[in-house]
């Protein structure tokens, strides 16, 4: 069983693993550490970064909701510059292996973290966090709106030339993210991560009014696993070859497997993490012994399993 | 560079016992050599609800006691108030009980390295790590007053063996029912300018923990108060239990008070912007 | 406490409590009556009918998810003739205040069916439910079509005439919720229903494929309630004076209260009448209770109430 | 017209015992009075997992046998197969639990009216309803003979006081650990022609229920079977839990399982479109 070829890629960067931290819920890393070698998943997620440092939104920032929980951090973060000067060195200590979350409010701001991370050694992938408010158009998430979709990713695809892979992370309120998918894919995303979290609130019976500082927040947990694994089957439908990171809910081995066969290369984990700073080896190891029972040689025969040919059809 | 949750291990921890006290559950927990590690102001992150459970998050509870047992080996004391479905949960846990803990989290607070005299200011439940921390500040040789406050009588958590390390002790509540009637704030002011007091440790309510360190502020004292936002990791991962806090320049962040407190200088805290956007 | 004025209206009709069925939950009535008065609750909302009689999706039709389901019903029914001669006579007989939910695959369709219910006496409303594929545009939801919406509207209100009140029912499955139901709103409905069953899939490890024989079903129960109360808090900031039918998740009197101060005039309870046949009634006793307990005075006075302005801003 | 669910109530059933047998878990709940409403074929619907339950939709288990018990008034008697987490959650409970029920459910087998032979077929856990639907069969004078088939020798169910009311019983196991090596349906067509059997009740997978239906349409057979079809709601609101069947004028509909059946008329029910589109 420990034969088993857990490792997959995602445009062309390589992991042992298929798992990985989900973006901001993880930090910068550290924090994990104490609790398992970082090097032992497939890889480190970091939290979205901005160009500027930035102290995000009111508390309460978080509420917890019916299996699942809302946040509403509003992209806390000390800006690229810090960040690349104490986190990535970090990282590359612990031999994990990264992938940089952006975030921008414009589509020049994202050409620009693209820019400062070209340089940077040691990192494996750069995701691109488009679920947020377009500055330069009404506040209009870039996600919901596919001219500006591709337009991010086509900055980003032109400043940071061929070498390093973009993954795309798409958010899910839409009403047809195929269509999103296809423009970003087409714009030059090497891979897809699905899903964001979905737009949700709790109204606080104490106060009669929303709970949340932000008053909306991201909805994650195992209440939207059937949103993220529709989405993550949809698209993968759509476009078979491209490599998909699948998150949203994510808690144990069997979730991750379902993930794989609808279609995704790769899992991050999030909100699972909060209840179980060991979530991420506990589903890899989950995910790899469930692998050998159902008789898969390799993590790569598994993805897209379920979409394939019924016998006699 | 100091590592993040150093001390912080995932256990299976035994119910050992759990008690009611007042509107209170003293539960106490086997967690074998991890409470050597477990220091006044720690807290711990409890998975509740078992297995089917729709709550994904756990809840903190800061240690009250740490003790050396003969049958168990190391048990942590939690005082628990029974508020929503999580903590209720955790009172109806019966001896035996196995509960999944991440223990020890969050800072410690401070102690003195010469023997000075100290206020320990408690609201609530949050006299409850208070008393460990008597402890130890006794041991160092610190005369220790205290002062607890809550609403009603039996939202007062002061045991009897906590008192020992107690010079005196004086009990608040805003009802009567139990020792003063008034806040427990009320006497600090005279307080701090009659006693030769060097340091005051608060836990409770924010509200409560920005009225003292209005006080303190006045003064020299230093105050080291333990914090209560809401978490919804406890480990640093997830950027929800953020307060503004300034630091030796003056420049104001947004801490996390699950590693970077909850024991925090309430002279950086930046009461009036909790909440706030900065 | 029994003085507490629970009465709501959504346009023209009043209902002596704001707790209905939710469609498709409660089939035509019969079903709960052994649990409850159906006169004991606001109203009792119909499984939605369509023209002609219809056997529905293959089984399996629903899967358990964390807090919550999916179902694929595919609008399995008898067809508006026989619901019109056999069910509403029923619910007549039980004094049973009695929203219509009717569903096509046409423009067309939905004003036959409004056309059948014009001048059927005892019905309070007609909801209209355009979560459905529309057969004329490659199978694209009309909820989900801003255009398609309005026109389907559009027919029915002509169709009707000014008599009955039409609420319009509408998918959380869609990029801009608040302009969608603004274009329905204008095409003459007097009311919005929020939220229908969000698009999920389960995958089952053992057949490794979609577990529904539909492949994609509704996520519906608790898990989906942060994102009911999101829509019926946008969509009444945008839309006051529009009344809402709030649902998604709702399952005690805390939850139905939380989606009235978002904005809505009543609520519909689907799934928790699944885990618990008696739910209704439990849920308009504590709703009562929860509203005393508040202060309020009439239900009337908490609707949007997390809405008000805020002292001293 | 007839009512729905119109012996169905919603109540707190103590758990009277709970015993494992085999694979299975034997559960006998307190329903009082309610149980005199239970019939062989009717099932209930359980609520699982307690207060914080990510699991929101009952669990159906066949009734197995009714009972008018002097310490508890009526008691109804479940078998238990530890599947998923549900069944599981049941399963665990102790004597003494308080269990949200709604009992009964469902169509009942039907009983002849006169002392006819009768051969009675179970797979699995569903043995449970069938010795009770023997006692009445036998007080009714009719001769019960009855076949058992499981994968191996724990799952099959057969408890010894349930035999009393049985003229033969033939266990079938397909690893051969009990009884007879091979499947419960081999034996079917030569009983059907060397005995003067009326009706066939079974209760079992479905497969096995379809299995039965093709020998019993050779011939003129009655086939009374208890189908077990995914249900979200068990008291016909969601239409989750249907299956094609025809009515009398050949008219195929998808009816209710929960509530048009469990026990259904074999002959009637449209096997090979079970799952399909009509
Ligand atoms: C550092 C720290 C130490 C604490 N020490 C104690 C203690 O010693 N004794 C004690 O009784 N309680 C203590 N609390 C508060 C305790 O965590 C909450 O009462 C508990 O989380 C409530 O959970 P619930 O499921 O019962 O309530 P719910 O209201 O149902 O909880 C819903 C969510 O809100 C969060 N939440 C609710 N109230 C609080 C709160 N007051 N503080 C933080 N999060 C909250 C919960 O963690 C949960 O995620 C402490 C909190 C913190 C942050
Ligand atoms: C009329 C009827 C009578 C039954 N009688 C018995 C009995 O006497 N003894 C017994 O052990 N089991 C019986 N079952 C099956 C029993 O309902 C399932 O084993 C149980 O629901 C599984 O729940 P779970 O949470 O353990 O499994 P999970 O697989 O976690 O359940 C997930 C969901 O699928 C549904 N489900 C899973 N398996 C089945 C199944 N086989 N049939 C129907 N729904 C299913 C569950 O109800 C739940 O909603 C009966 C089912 C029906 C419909
Ligand atoms: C507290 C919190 C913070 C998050 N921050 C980010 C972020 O900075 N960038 C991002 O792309 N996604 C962010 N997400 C979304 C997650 O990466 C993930 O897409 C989502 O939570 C679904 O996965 P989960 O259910 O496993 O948590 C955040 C989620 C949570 C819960
Ligand atoms: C089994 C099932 C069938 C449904 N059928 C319909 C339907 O026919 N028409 C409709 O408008 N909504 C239908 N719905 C959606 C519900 O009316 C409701 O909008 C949704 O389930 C959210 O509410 P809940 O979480 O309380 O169930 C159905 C939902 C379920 C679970
Ligand atoms: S609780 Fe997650 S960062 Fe503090
Ligand atoms: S289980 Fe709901 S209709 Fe049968």
């Amino acid at each position: 069983m420990s034969e088993l070829d857990l490792s997959t890629t995602l445009g062309n960067a390589w992991f042992p693993t298929p798992i990985f931290t989900a973006s901001g819920c993880a930090s910068s890393g550290r924090e994990l550490a104490q609790f398992f070698a970082l090097n032992e998943i497939g890889g480190v997620v970091t939290k979205s970064v901005m160009s500027k440092a930035r102290t995000g939104r009111p508390t309460p920032r978080m509420a917890e909701t019916p299996s699942g929980m809302l946040n509403s951090i509003g992209l806390q973060g000390p800006g690229i510059d810090v960040f690349i000067e104490k986190d990535i060195p970090y990282l590359v200590s612990q031999k994990a292996r990264t992938i940089v979350s952006i975030a921008g409010e414009t589509v020049e701001e994202y050409s620009t973290l693209a820019r400062k991370l070209r340089s940077v050694a040691g990192i494996s992938a750069v995701e691109v966090n488009i679920s947020c408010p377009n500055v330069e158009n009404r506040g209009l998430v870039f996600a919901c709106d596919p001219e500006a979709s591709r337009r991010v990713i086509d900055g980003v695809r032109r400043t940071l030339g061929g070498e390093l892979p973009i993954i795309a992370k798409l958010s899910p309120d839409v009403t047809d993210l195929v269509a999103i998918a296809k423009g970003v894919v087409d714009a030059g995303a090497d891979a897809l991560a699905l899903i964001n979290t979905v737009l949700g609130m709790v109204i606080n019976l104490d106060t009669m009014r929303p709970h949340l500082g932000g008053k909306t927040g991201g909805l994650s947990g195992p209440a939207i696993k059937p949103i993220a694994v529709r989405a993550v089957y949809q698209v993968h439908a759509a476009l078979p070859k491209t490599p998909i990171l699948g998150m949203g809910g994510i808690s144990n081995g069997r979730d991750a497997l379902e993930m794989i066969v609808a279609g995704a290369s790769g899992v991050s984990i999030g909100t699972a993490s909060f209840g179980n700073p060991t979530a991420l080896v506990t589903i890899q190891n989950e995910l790899r012994e469930l692998l050998h029972a159902k008789g898969f040689a390799s993590l790569r025969d598994a993805v897209g399993f379920a979409h394939r040919e019924e016998a006699g059809k | 560079m100091t590592m993040i949750n150093k001390n912080a291990a995932q256990l299976n921890a035994m119910v050992v016992s759990n008690k009611r006290v007042g509107q209170y559950h003293q539960i106490i927990l086997n967690v074998g050599d991890n409470a050597e590690k477990c220091k006044p102001g720690n807290f711990v992150a409890i998975k509740v609800g078992g297995d089917n459970s729709r709550m994904v998050l756990r809840r903190a509870f800061a240690i009250s006691r740490v003790t050396k047992n003969v049958a168990f080996g190391g048990t942590i004391e939690l005082i628990v108030a029974p508020h929503g479905q999580g903590s209720k949960w955790l009172c109806a846990q019966q001896e035996g009980a196995l509960i999944d803990v991440v223990t020890p989290l969050g800072t410690a607070f401070g102690i003195p390295t010469e023997p000075v005299q100290v206020l320990l200011v408690g609201g609530g439940y949050g006299s409850a790590p208070l008393f460990g921390l008597a402890e130890v500040l006794n041991a160092r040789g610190c005369r220790v007053d205290m002062l607890l406050g809550a609403s009603t009588a039996n939202k007062i958590y002061a045991p009897m063996e906590g008192k020992r390390s107690v010079n005196s002790l004086r009990i608040f509540t805003e009802d009567g029912s139990m020792g003063q009637k008034g806040r427990v704030t009320d006497p600090i002011p005279s307080l701090l300018s009659d006693l030769d007091i060097a340091v005051v440790y608060s836990c409770g309510p924010m509200a409560m923990l920005a009225a003292i360190n209005d006080i303190t502020m006045q003064t020299e004292v230093i105050h080291q108060c333990a914090v209560e936002e809401s978490m919804a990791c406890g480990i640093g991962i997830c950027m929800t239990c953020v307060l503004p806090v300034a630091n030796a320049q003056g420049e104001i962040s947004m801490l996390r008070s699950c590693i970077d407190g909850p024991v925090m200088d309430g002279a950086l805290v930046q009461w009036d912007k909790v909440g706030e956007v900065l």
